[in-house]
């Protein structure tokens, strides 16, 4: 279906059908947040012993996040004298625009998806590091120390953790041939990357959970330490946009990670009967299942072992996986 | 034969002699320097006279690869190769002569030089392997290059042994020459490229057969040979010098040590008067005729100017500054009048006053260091003190003026006479300056001499020799003379002193009597030249 | 038509960046502006691989090595900037003033 | 499939426009909804309570703009490695033995600055 | 693929030798504890630099080749050119290893393996057959030599130079990149000679004249003449001794070759607007030739007013480099020999002169031309080597600069029309240099010495010192000896591709 839109000749009305259609992924992402939100308080409250929301939308607090949105969104709007109000403005907008642009071009089923491009890896990581200039900005024109702490040091993780997640990519790539992410999965008909890449997967993981901020690696947002790391002074929508930006990368890179090393949509061995948008959907949950139970587990780790981890465990390790990867390749292939 | 290479580097084993004396022997240093000079003396007087009895100069050429340029096929075999040549003939020959005994004088002069020895002495000989090198080669590059030596020699003998504004004069001479050496440099470029040879004998065919002008690598039109010829007479005017250029010469003698002013004045003028009768007339001999005009011109222009502003002056070496400025216009003139007389005078005037020139500032040296002052106003009545002194001075300057018997007389009659028979008007005015001459040397000799010292208090207690001050920086003093009582007194002349004084006297006598001397060896060449000028 | 829209859009915007290197008082600015007249090469040598009268792959590999030497250009350039900072506390360029005469 | 290229590159727009659109919308809508009552108080900067004093924009420690320094090159080595891991089927060993080399040659650039304890935090 | 394995690598003998012996030295530097000297290093490098020279040498007798698709040619000029380069580098890291500085010299390590790479991209530079080498090996030897400008890390004014060279390289590489995209966009190829062989083809004469003006541009700048020269002083003062030296010799080789390589190859058979003159290279001559007065009148006439030695050396430098870009504005048959001969007399001299100016920075911590004062008195022979080495600058006769000098003035005047204007403006601003290379001479030995005595030259030093006062005087005395090996190259016939 995408397909034969993807070949016609490009026109109003396909902007008009691509507009539709981004309008729903939108809602599917929204909802996704929604719950996942309430998934990871659950969950947590699991973990720890504890129920969790169980007031609001009945007993299992189906509608608490939805609550917590619209308090959100009654929410006075404060801008701090001090700030630079234009940056201010613009940058929870900054940060949360490149997060819904890289589901562009990730695909969910060989049916639904969207921007079929040949560079699709290379541009989710082009466009999800945008994403550091909003919170630098925003650290930045608020004006306030924690905040410009918080900015600077998520800076400084997420460029760091980018360079050990973009080489062990890297291994995925060799073996595919392709940056295009359809074919990464196509490729992965028979054997799935993670255990062609078990080392570049693990990096992948961890680098992942860096990149979106998240225990153990949650500096930038540290509340014991920065109060609220880069976006103190943010209230009110402004300051959800931030959030949302997060759990859409959450969601983003839960399907990355399902795509480039769990197969995608391809069944386990002889369960082809279940479609493909179920698997997808259930190794998407079990990603996302992990990153929660990450949350629970981990201690914070401390900034110097955090820089240092990415810099001199990650990086060498994933530039060794991408010459025995390629070895191996030449030799074996 | 390395006869010629024996001749000009011979001074270089001085130099490496000098090397492994110690600074502080300075007797040592005055000995060894002085005895230089004595190989190329020996080996010039050798040549002159082996020549004068018959002996072809051509046999002493000198030829060896030096550089090749290139070896592109599209070029003869010769072409763009710069040869290391040496070669003489009579024109040279004399001005070797002149260069061997000025430097040997110069040398034995250089006693009154305290400062430095070593350093200086290694200068001069340089400044003399230069001066021979410039008459000796027979390559425009070479000669370049031994014209370049003499200009670092000096500059360096002038900025550091020379007077209290040694440096401003030392400056002054480097950029004048070092301009005209630089047009001269672009003319030699031009020739070498353009024919791709720098030799002056194939220069000369390359230039006038109309057969090798076939071989030219460029053609040579007959606007850009009046450039190159222009050119080249600028250079040497420059060096020479004619008269808007002639600052530097005037710093250079007032500041100069004595014994360099002997070879400033007696050798390195002469040089461009050589260049010019060399290349002017040697290679554009068509085109030097309708340069001849201008010559003459700035010649006369030379002669009254110098001698003009020679009578103002109240300082010797002033005088004898201006004077030369003067005399080298009269070599001009010889030149311009563009005949067998008139370039047979600039030589013989060249030479003349190289003799003279030497002779005043040998005294001026030894007047320096006995009164500490050359200013005239401060001076008379030598005489009695100093008859011997005063009798030398009032020789040098009536060879000056050119006394008939003397050598300044032969040069200059030959010269004017040159000029009455092309172009009278000229030479008229021009001769008005030989009066002058004669005013502003006795005038000032005179005073000096015989006249009542105006200031006898200060001469005789000696003001400070300016020369001392300024070296005292550099150097502790090492004894009290020089603050208080002239060096040596009032003393006249003594063994030493009076023997390069009497040389010089005999040989300017000599040619004054006996002009043959000179003119035999440069009868030949002069008749080359005037053959190729066609008449 | 295509590609001179490329060219046009190069040429101004290297024509902002040259301006921009030339004027501009702050080093950092001056430094992306050098950034930005190297990505307008970037889009030139990529329209001309794709559009130009003889279309080939060598423009892509010389925009990657563009690409690449401006980074290289770009850290040494705000190592220089870092340290001249330590030493001079200020980033404007005029104020590198103290190597004159 | 120069139709897929452009359409492809369509849809990224559109996601931009609704990437933009959708906090644009919610900011505005927030507008009318939220109560807007200022305050000299709320408008200053917090600091746990303590009245802020000084500007916060202060000089930062070097290493933030070391690391910055370290991120540009390494991230446009991998720039290299994408193109070289896509067609390496197609170059066979001579790609390797180049590849290698240049991972060394990265490989001693991050020991250089692990030496020179450029990667030490604290 | 199978071709790549089966080039003669062997050609990239010099290239491999320079290449391993940097990362060698990089790897020991970070091994070595850091107590320990690093002036072994340098001395390692040299002897690198010098076994590349020799390796180099030992190519000369083959014939021209190229491998790897013609991006790597190993023709005349790419051997001529890197010999100079090799030697001056060599000579270079001698001065490196004695490279003392008041704050101590905790970076010798990098200076010499930097020095190293900076040279390989120079040499590079000398072999590139294709724009995409040309341009990568230009950066390589730029990023480099920018560090080595920044590398007295504590010194503000090293700081600063580096931060120029930096700001104004930036901006000369954008300029040249944009002329080269013009060049690939008319012509589809990154190949030198496939470019020179598709513009004759291509109708583009203003695409083309704006092409090469960029490229004229952003040469200018590594060859420090006008209207691109004013870093040069800035950087040239800032930066530590041994990598002023650096840059103003194997930088302006390597400029040079850049410009030959790129501008010659490219464009001396390029069509022009109108058919007469035939070749765009010539009919930009007039701009070049203007472009190389202004380089000799600016240099030589603000060089006056100097009193930094270093600054007055560039100065000095963008003069002689206004004397090398007029004889390549003469465009003779003797263009390339001319510049090669120049350049590397050039390089002996003004090494020379560096190793000694190095000399007194370290003892005094100060470049300041008092420094000079009466040098003679308590260090003769270095007074006499630096003479000679100033005199070789001002061309005088008897030393390498007057003939290096005479060639490019043969040059300049064999063509038809000769250039006389520039020949008289050579001539003229040579005398005006006069000036101050004398005032330095006349500190050197007429004036009274302020400072303590200068302590001995050390051994790098010393040797750099010997062997360029040797060259100088050898090339002045006996030419031959480097006519003798520049006919080896025969001309560099096989120059153009």
């Amino acid at each position: 279906m995408m397909e034969q839109w993807l070949e016609s000749t490009p026109s109003w009305s396909n902007i008009a059908l691509f507009f539709g259609l981004g309008a729903l992924l939108l809602a599917v992402v929204l909802a996704f947040v929604t719950y996942g939100i309430l998934a990871e308080r659950k969950v947590m409250g699991f973990m720890q012993g504890r129920i969790g929301p169980n007031q609001v939308g009945g007993r299992f607090g189906l509608l608490q996040t939805v609550a917590d949105v619209l308090k959100l969104l009654l929410k006075e709007d404060t801008i701090p004298k001090a700030a630079d109000r234009p940056l201010y403005v613009l940058a929870p907008i900054i940060a949360f625009v490149p997060s819904f642009m890289v589901l562009a071009v990730l695909p969910f089923t060989d049916a639904f998806r969207f921007a079929d491009i040949g560079v699709g890896l290379l541009y989710y990581i082009a466009v999800s590091g945008l994403t550091t200039v909003g919170v630098v900005a925003g650290g930045w024109a608020s004006n306030n120390k924690y905040a410009l702490l918080g900015g600077m040091r998520a800076a400084a993780q997420m460029i760091s953790y980018e360079i050990p997640l973009v080489m062990s990519a890297l291994g995925v790539v060799l073996l595919a041939g392709s940056m295009n992410l359809v074919d990464i999965v196509a490729a992965q008909k028979d054997v799935w990357f993670i255990f062609a890449q078990p080392l570049a997967f693990l990096i992948f993981l961890i680098a992942a959970v860096a990149e979106l901020n998240r225990t153990p690696f949650d500096l930038p947002e540290a509340e014991s330490e920065l109060v609220a790391g880069f976006h103190v002074e943010y209230s009110g929508f402004r300051w959800a946009f931030f959030m949302l930006a997060e759990y859409v990368y959450l969601f983003a890179m839960a399907a990355l990670v399902t795509i480039l090393f769990l197969g995608g949509w391809h069944p386990v061995a002889f369960l082809g009967w279940i479609p493909g948008a179920v698997w997808f959907a259930l190794k998407f949950c079990a990603v996302v299942f992990v990153l929660i139970w990450f949350r629970a587990t981990f201690p914070r780790v401390r900034a110097d072992q955090l820089m240092e981890f990415a810099w001199k465990v990650l990086l060498p390790l994933s530039l060794v996986n991408i010459v025995l990867t390629a070895v191996v390749k030449a030799w074996f292939f | 034969m390395m006869f010629l290479s024996l001749l000009v580097f011979s001074p270089l084993l001085g130099i490496v002699l000098l090397m492994f004396v110690r600074k502080t022997d300075e007797r040592m240093i005055q000995w060894l320097g002085t005895a230089a000079t004595v190989p190329p003396l020996i080996l010039a007087l050798f040549a002159f006279i082996q020549s004068g009895r018959g002996f072809r100069l051509e046999r002493l050429d000198e030829a060896r690869d030096w550089v090749r340029l290139t070896d592109l096929p599209f070029f003869t075999d010769a072409a763009y190769v710069i040869r290391y040549e040496l070669g003489i003939d009579g024109l040279s020959l004399v001005f070797i002569v002149l260069t061997a005994v000025l430097a040997t004088l110069a040398a034995l002069a250089s006693m009154l030089v305290k400062t430095e020895k070593k350093g200086y002495f290694l200068w001069l000989l340089a400044l003399e392997i230069g001066m021979l090198g410039v008459f000796s080669a027979a390559n425009f590059v070479w000669f370049f290059l031994f014209l370049e030596v003499t200009l670092v020699a000096m500059f360096l003998l002038v900025g550091k042994w020379g007077g209290f504004e040694r440096e401003r004069a030392a400056y002054s001479y480097l950029l004048y020459n070092g301009l005209g050496s630089a047009l001269l440099l672009v003319v030699i470029a031009v020739l070498l490229a353009r024919t791709g040879t720098a030799n002056f004998a194939l220069l000369h065919e390359m230039l006038h057969n109309p057969a090798a002008e076939g071989q030219l690598i460029a053609p040579l039109t007959e606007e850009g040979r009046y450039w190159l010829l222009g050119g080249l007479l600028l250079a040497f005017a420059v060096k020479l010098p004619a008269v808007p250029f002639h600052r530097w010469l005037i710093r250079v003698h007032v500041e100069a040590p004595p014994p360099v002013v002997m070879l400033h004045a007696g050798v390195l003028l002469k040089i461009a008067a050589y260049g010019m009768i060399r290349f002017g007339v040697g290679l554009f001999p068509d085109e030097f005729r309708s340069f001849a005009g201008v010559l003459a011109l700035f010649g006369v222009i030379n002669v009254l100017y110098g001698a003009l502003l020679a009578l103002r002056q109240r300082e010797l070496k002033r005088v004898l500054a201006y004077s030369s400025v003067s005399h080298m216009g009269v070599v001009l003139i010889g030149l311009g009048a563009l005949n067998e007389a008139g370039i047979q005078g600039a030589v013989f005037q060249s030479v003349a006053h190289g003799l003279i020139s030497a002779l005043s500032f040998l005294l001026v040296g030894v007047l320096t260091h006995r009164m500490g002052t050359t200013d005239i106003n401060r001076l008379g009545g030598l005489t009695k003190a100093m008859p011997l002194f005063s009798g030398y001075l009032l020789t040098a300057a009536l060879a000056l003026l050119g006394l008939p018997g003397l050598a300044g007389f032969v040069g200059e009659f030959t010269s004017f006479l040159g000029l009455f028979q092309t172009k009278p008007a000229l030479a008229a005015v021009g001769a008005l300056g030989l009066i002058f001459a004669a005013v502003y040397s006795l005038k000032a000799v005179l005073d000096i001499t015989f006249g009542r010292p105006r200031d006898r208090q200060e001469a005789v207690m000696g003001w400070r020799e300016p020369q001392a001050s300024a070296v005292s920086i550099c150097e502790p003093q090492t004894s009290g003379a020089s603050l208080g009582e002239p060096q040596g007194g009032v003393v006249d002349l003594q063994g030493k002193e009076a023997v390069p004084a009497f040389i010089l006297v005999a040989l300017i006598v000599a040619v004054g009597v006996y002009p043959q001397l000179l003119a035999a060896p440069l009868t030949a060449v002069v008749e080359t030249m005037m053959n190729g000028l066609g008449g | 038509m295509t590609l001179s829209a490329y060219l046009a859009l190069a040429l101004i915007l290297f024509c902002i960046g040259l301006y921009g290197a030339l004027t501009k008082r702050n080093t950092v600015i001056v430094l992306i502006c050098i950034e930005l007249m190297l990505n307008a090469v970037n889009i030139n040598f990529v329209a001309f691989a794709k559009y130009g009268a003889h279309p080939s792959v060598h423009g892509h590999v010389f925009a990657l090595f563009a690409i690449a030497v401006a980074a290289a250009e770009a850290a040494v350039g705000l190592a220089a900037l870092i340290a001249f900072y330590r030493s001079r506390k200020t980033v404007q360029v005029d104020e590198a003033n103290s190597l004159k005469h | 499939m120069s139709n897929v290229y452009a359409n492809s590159y369509l849809i990224i727009f559109v996601f931009l426009c609704l990437g933009v659109l959708l906090p644009i919308g919610a900011l505005t809508a927030g507008r009318w909804l939220r109560p807007h009552v200022p305050d000299e108080m709320k408008a200053t900067t917090y600091e746990s309570g303590n009245n802020p004093f000084h500007d916060s924009r202060v000089q930062f420690q070097v290493r933030y703009y070391l690391f910055a320094l370290l991120f540009v090159i390494f991230d446009i080595e991998t720039m290299f490695l994408y193109p070289w891991a896509v067609v390496y089927d197609q170059l066979g060993l001579f790609a390797l033995v180049e590849m290698i080399i240049f991972i060394v040659l990265l490989a001693i650039g991050l020991i250089y600055a692990w030496k020179k304890k450029v990667l030490r935090w604290m | 693929m199978n071709d790549v394995w089966q080039s003669d690598w062997s050609m990239m003998a010099p290239e491999w030798i320079v290449l391993a012996a940097a990362i060698a030295l990089l790897v020991i530097d970070l091994a070595l504890p850091s107590d320990r000297s690093r002036r072994p290093l340098a001395w390692g490098a040299a002897a690198a630099a010098a076994l590349a020279m020799i390796a180099t040498a030992a190519m000369i007798p083959a014939g021209s080749a190229s491998i790897l698709h013609d991006t790597f040619r190993l023709d005349a000029f790419a051997k001529a050119f890197k010999l100079i380069l090799l030697a001056g580098g060599a000579l270079a890291l001698l001065l490196v290893a004695e490279w003392a500085p008041k704050e101590g010299s905790p970076h010798r390590g990098e200076f010499a393996y930097m020095m190293l790479f900076a040279l390989l991209g120079a040499m590079m530079m000398a072999s590139s057959g294709d724009l995409l080498t040309l341009f990568v090996s230009l950066e390589l030897l730029s990023v480099s030599s920018y560090i080595l400008a920044g590398l007295r890390k504590t010194a503000p004014a090293s700081n600063e130079a580096a931060l120029k060279y930096v700001i104004n390289g930036g901006i000369a590489t954008a300029i040249m990149l944009f002329g080269m995209s013009y060049l690939f966009g008319l012509t589809g190829t990154t190949n030198l000679g496939g470019i020179a062989r598709r513009l004759q083809e291509t109708n583009e004469p203003y695409m083309l004249a704006l092409a090469f003006l960029l490229l004229l541009i952003g040469v200018s700048f590594k060859l420090a003449t006008v209207p691109f020269h004013m870093w040069a002083p800035d950087v040239y003062e800032g930066a530590p001794v041994p990598a002023t030296a650096f840059f103003a010799v194997v930088s302006k080789t390597a400029g040079f070759v850049l410009l030959l390589r790129l501008l010659v190859t490219i464009f001396a058979a390029a069509p022009a607007e109108g058919r007469d003159p035939s070749s765009l290279l010539l009919s930009m001559q007039p701009v070049i030739t203007v472009l190389a007065g202004l380089t000799m009148i600016i240099g030589s006439v603000v060089a006056l007013r100097q009193r930094s030695l270093k600054r007055l050396l560039a100065y000095s430098s963008i003069a002689h480099a206004g004397y090398l870009l007029a004889g390549f504005a003469a465009m003779s048959w003797a263009m390339i020999d001319s510049l090669w001969m120049y350049l590397l007399v050039y390089t002996l001299m003004n090494i020379g002169a560096f190793a000694i100016i190095a000399h007194i920075v370290n003892e005094t911590g100060s470049d300041d031309l008092d420094g000079l004062a009466g040098l003679y008195r308590h260090r003769p022979l270095l007074a006499v080597a630096l003479g000679l080495f100033l005199l070789s600058l001002a061309g005088i006769p008897g030393t390498a600069g007057f003939i290096a000098k005479l060639h490019i003035f043969i040059g300049l005047v064999v063509t038809e029309p000769g250039h006389y204007v520039l020949a008289a403006v050579m001539a003229i601003t040579t005398v005006i240099s006069y000036v101050y290379y004398f005032n330095l001479i006349v500190q050197l030995f007429f004036r009274p010495t302020f400072t303590a005595p200068l302590g001995r030259l050390p051994a790098g030093l010393s040797t750099a010192v010997v062997l360029c006062a040797l060259g100088t005087l050898a090339i002045g005395w006996a030419p031959g000896l480097a006519y003798d090996m520049l006919a080896q190259f025969g001309h560099f016939g096989d120059f153009l591709p």
